[in-house]
């Protein structure tokens, strides 16, 4: 069947329209879900086409709208869940941490709470310290919530339908650069994928090979595969064959993808959004430091957000962002 | 269904039923913690919150709901479970961690579910509201009849997740009842120390619900109150916040000594009082009474042998369920603790 | 203090001086982000809420308060820094990022903070209302006197905070005044779509509060609500919710088409309304407002121009002020994105 | 002046009266602290010393106690707060991620906000999935948060102090099974140590070297240095050496400390009680690998929750803690 080149925002969107015009355990909720159609456009014109009542815009009431979701998907719907910002995530973490992740193995599997949140992440656009976290790792250290984490439209849309067709709690998180909604400028390219008309599913847990290379692994995920890519380009131009890899998912995370990618080329810059400590890029560097160091033929090297808040104005907060420049610069190191 | 004889024995039942539980739960609790006290020793470890003089909320709630009807209880859940029809056996074997558990000995005594009777329960302070009404959303999408009831401690009444969750009711109508149990005490902070006002059914006018206030501790006056939320749920007039007046006779926890109650507030237990009711009602006999006493009491012995003569389980069980349809946990074990 | 002449002209002045900081950063906020959109774009990048039609709030509850008093504000907190007296150029210079901003550059404007007026502003709803509750606790333990008010939106009346904060006013007899600005709407929500019932100054009854409405949006009628407010609060007899009537004229933020808001419910603006108002009483004349319209302007675009002809931070100062007294941040900048 | 051995709970008692008999900013708040004086005793008495205003027992209410004690803070009070249960910041967590850690930095380093919220963590006494959890790396990942874990009474003295001397918001973590308090049975042993009566400070960001040894590191937090303790006297009986190394604080992180320990050794198992993935284990293995991973002989091996959900049953718990007995059997396989 014939495929078109989508964002991520129309791709995803196209994933949720088709599971719900054909199941009717699937509802919308979010605040201004039912006008706005979700920060990512993930639900845009739903409300017309599905009515209100299987698009909910609720009130500013976070732990109460995501546990009503929790209690639903109890119930047996799969409610798929709008939260704008990740920084959100303080005035509801309760639902998160132990209610929805938890309750099938408290109940020793006789309950089953199958629903998606989604979540915007990121920052780099100047909104300051309590609307441009990204909070993947805080999300990702949770035991009982699968966590993915597209960055192009084709994974987009075929991890959302793996994720309304699956029986657990997912976090679907999006960084706000990648998705490409009108706020945020034009799309970058590399977001854009073929997307195919009809449905098909992206499994969770496999790392995507992004570029082919030898010399150098650049891992990263969300927002900062991009800009691997756009360090990879560089690279090039020094003749250095850079390998990107897109960890995809969080939760199952792909340790054996991970190790085979890196293999490869023996020299490793990990690169995160997130806050360094703690975080993702701790975890990817320990799993090759105790499965097999010797893969790698220096110091692997993180990119990362710093430990500190993030800062509103431009120079500080480029600054600070694991940037294609920054990446580059730590991958030559490696080559030296 | 009006008050009758059968059902207000029906009660009597239930209370005793709960009351065994507790009692023969408490006394198993001691084994193995004296003379060092220690929440984890013992064939029954872990806190545990007893039910001691709530038995009426039980009772008279549960007997006015209907099997569409979905609960959610609280970190103290032994009393609605039980006169909810939770499977005594199972039950108790969960608390005492089996494998024969509800849970397979996953859950503890503040993780009870049991979907067979749609009643879950859960232990952070508020955390069954928001679920509760999903559920009842869920429901009305579904085009499938069902209140939800929510069982929490006027503690919890404070809680963010109150507030956020009845203002939803308010605003979608949802069938919804927020039964506030209020036995005066959240762990040694009286209600009057906690809450600003003397009654949370009075906060319904916030959300645009309804609000009833049971002061007797007796399930005859909770089963009327509730049958009428009901009904308003049933018939879409949406929400009811029930406050019901009740006892904590067993402390917060096991290993609390109370020594913060004054003698003023020392509180009736229902039990008794009730039965002395049916009593001068004529509805039991002083036979009768002991009967139901004594059938409680063996089938929660039943319940406890169960519980006692079935086997823990396996220690790598404990990396089943994390996901339902196989775990993706297992590439962590091996990296894992349990290496 | 009664409501004289020159008070009511002071609050013209605040509001036309408010109005003209918006719209001159209204006005600089398209600069870079047209034909094509894009929060991150221009001099004065990321989301920007603007206060446009909410002055009276700013100027009626601020000119009833005094220099001890201590303000939070929310997401959108123009209208109220401006009327309380926060530094005119340095905040339009945080706004654009600027090393000579209230924060250094680090806030924006979700973020701004005046100790010197007492002033503090954060951008997760209804982050603000515990903390001055906190510090009109702290005033207390201290022996200082102090009334603590923070401002939220009707929308962040369905939060969580709310409830708890308020009880714990009510409980503790704080002095404190929740402000809430009911501008009807939260982003494209409506309030009857978010709230079960009409007013969230009737929800004061749920905390033993007191609860006023004023419905004009008039500067003269909130301050007077304000004034009992505060009497109330000094007085020891606790806590308010004083719910306040606004408008929002700008759109949620700047990009916001506001296709939703249906024609009758578009709202006026109160600053013509409250000139006519004043020319009418005879407090000022054609002239003497005109002269203050402009005053207000031409002091705003000296702000304007301070944080324009001010120097950016550099890239490295984003690593100080993680700690106070010394950043123990500094181990990780090494091995993080600074390299 | 004379000292004598004390719990952890009394010690850090100690420090916290002796600063309120002499300050009048200090004041404590959170559930049921008059009457029984905080989850590890730490607040014992004060009811009736100090006076319902400066002990004060809230609702349960968290999000508006802990709201209140960070604007407490910013006035020029610092508040001590009692948290029971880590499992609890699900539902204050916007408070601990976006408003006391961050306040100071988004003023400018205008507003301080000296506080100090004392959190009780860890299981091991069967209290199933949502009373039993760690979460140390989730409270670390937030910046702008001190964070430390005394895992001994001398520690956990000294570390109040510097906690309550400090301008900055500080979370204090005692894993409840060390604290000595009655509820948790006899004292560990390796908790009590010999304490002054006077005031003293730790400082923050030092890891302690509990126990020297030659062949092999163990690193732990909180009750997890004490089974590294228990798997070293063990595993001395075979002859093998182990060095012991308690973290102690994980913001600051003594980085070039626990490079300099394992250095000594060679060999190294971190253990960690809290979530394996995205966590301390995670961090301390990175830090190494980015840093000098040649101070190993071979590669570094994880003893941690796995990433489940925390079973109440006994014979479960039992099998994913990260006792002794695995910490030692892994120790031998770095041996062999
Ligand atoms: C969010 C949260 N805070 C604190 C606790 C600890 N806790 C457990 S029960 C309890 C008291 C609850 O009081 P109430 O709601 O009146 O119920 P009761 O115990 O009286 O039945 C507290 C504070 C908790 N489980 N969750
Ligand atoms: C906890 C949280 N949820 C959502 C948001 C996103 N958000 C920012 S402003 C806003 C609407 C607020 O409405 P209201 O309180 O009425 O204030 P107004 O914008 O009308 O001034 C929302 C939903 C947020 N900042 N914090
Ligand atoms: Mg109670
Ligand atoms: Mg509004």
């Amino acid at each position: 069947m014939s495929a078109r080149i989508l964002t991520m925002s129309r791709a995803g969107r196209e994933a949720l329209d088709w599971e719900m015009e054909r199941r009717d355990d699937i509802f919308c909720l979010g605040e201004d879900v039912y006008k706005f159609g979700g920060i990512f456009g993930t639900m845009d014109g739903f409300g017309a086409k599905y009515g209100p009542e299987r698009v909910i815009s609720t009130p500013i009431s976070e732990t109460g709208f995501i546990g009503m979701a929790a209690g639903a998907a109890m119930e047996g719907m799969h409610p798929v869940i709008d939260l704008a910002y990740i920084d959100f995530i303080g005035v509801c973490y309760n639902v998160l941490l132990n209610t929805a992740s938890k309750t099938h193995y408290m109940s020793g599997g006789a309950v089953k709470v199958p629903m998606t949140l989604l979540i915007g992440t990121g920052g780099g656009y100047n909104n300051a310290a309590q609307h441009s976290q990204c909070l993947h790792a805080t999300v990702a250290h949770i035991p009982g919530v699968k966590v993915v984490y597209p960055s192009n439209a084709y994974d987009a849309k075929g991890m959302l339908h793996t994720a309304l067709r699956d029986d657990n709690f997912t976090i679907f998180l999006t960084h706000k650069a990648t998705a490409g909604v009108g706020w945020m400028g034009t799309p970058i390219k590399t977001t854009l994928s073929e997307v195919p008309l009809e449905d098909y599913t992206v499994p969770f847990g496999k790392v995507k090979i992004y570029r082919e290379g030898t010399d150098v692994t650049l891992i990263g995920l969300g927002m900062s595969v991009h800009e691997c890519l756009k360090a990879a380009d560089d690279l090039a131009k020094d003749g250095i064959s850079a390998q990107v890899v897109d960890l995809r998912s969080l939760v199952p995370l792909d340790r054996d993808g991970i190790m085979a990618a890196v293999a490869q080329t023996g020299r490793l810059v990990v690169t995160d959004e997130d806050y360094l400590s703690y975080g993702v890029s701790g975890e990817i560097l320990a799993t090759i430091f105790e499965r097999d160091p010797t893969i790698l033929k220096k110091p692997p090297i993180r990119v990362a957000m710093p430990d500190i808040p993030i800062p509103f104005s431009r120079p500080m907060e480029q600054a600070v962002l694991p940037l294609a420049e920054k990446i580059a610069k730590q991958a030559r190191k490696l080559m030296a | 269904m009006p008050l009758t004889p059968e059902l207000r024995r029906s009660f009597f039942e239930q209370m005793t039923l709960s009351r065994a539980f507790d009692d023969q739960m408490i006394a198993l609790y001691w084994e193995g913690k004296l003379p060092i006290f220690q929440f984890g020793a013992g064939p029954l470890p872990g806190e545990l919150h007893c039910s001691n003089g709530a038995e009426p909320v039980g009772a008279g709630v549960c007997g006015a709901l209907s099997a569409d009807d979905m609960l959610t209880a609280d970190h103290r859940p032994h009393h609605v479970a039980v006169c909810r029809g939770v499977d005594l056996d199972r039950m108790a074997a969960e608390l005492l961690g089996k494998k024969t558990g509800l849970s397979q000995g996953k859950g503890g005594h503040m993780h009870i579910y049991d979907p067979s009777v749609n009643f879950a329960s859960s232990a952070i302070i508020a955390e069954g509201m928001a679920p509760a009404a999903g559920m009842a959303l869920a429901r009305r999408l579904q085009k499938r009849p069902g209140v939800a009831v929510a069982f929490i401690g006027e503690g919890a009444a404070n809680q963010g997740a109150f507030h956020e969750t009845l203002n939803l009711v308010g605003v979608m109508k949802l069938p919804f009842i927020v039964v506030v149990q209020d036995n005066e005490w959240g762990v040694s902070t009286s209600k009057s120390e906690s809450t600003a006002i003397e009654r949370n059914s009075d906060r319904a006018a916030s959300y645009g619900l309804a609000g009833e206030f049971v002061a007797s501790n007796d399930p005859d006056d909770i089963y009327e109150a509730t049958v009428r939320a009901v009904a308003r749920a049933r018939a879409g007039q949406g929400g009811t916040v029930l406050e019901l007046k009740t006892a904590r006779l067993a402390g917060h926890f096991m290993g609390d000594q109370q020594a913060y109650i004054p003698e003023q507030m020392k509180q009736a237990d229902p039990i008794p009082l009730y039965r002395a009711k049916l009593l001068r009602d004529g509805v039991l006999t002083e036979a009768e009474a002991d009967a139901i006493e004594t059938a409680s009491k063996a089938r929660m012995e039943q319940a406890m042998q169960f519980a006692k003569d079935s086997p823990y389980p396996e220690p790598a069980e404990a990396f089943d369920h994390v996901f339902a349809g196989g775990s993706e946990a297992s590439d962590k074990q091996e990296a894992g603790a349990a290496a």
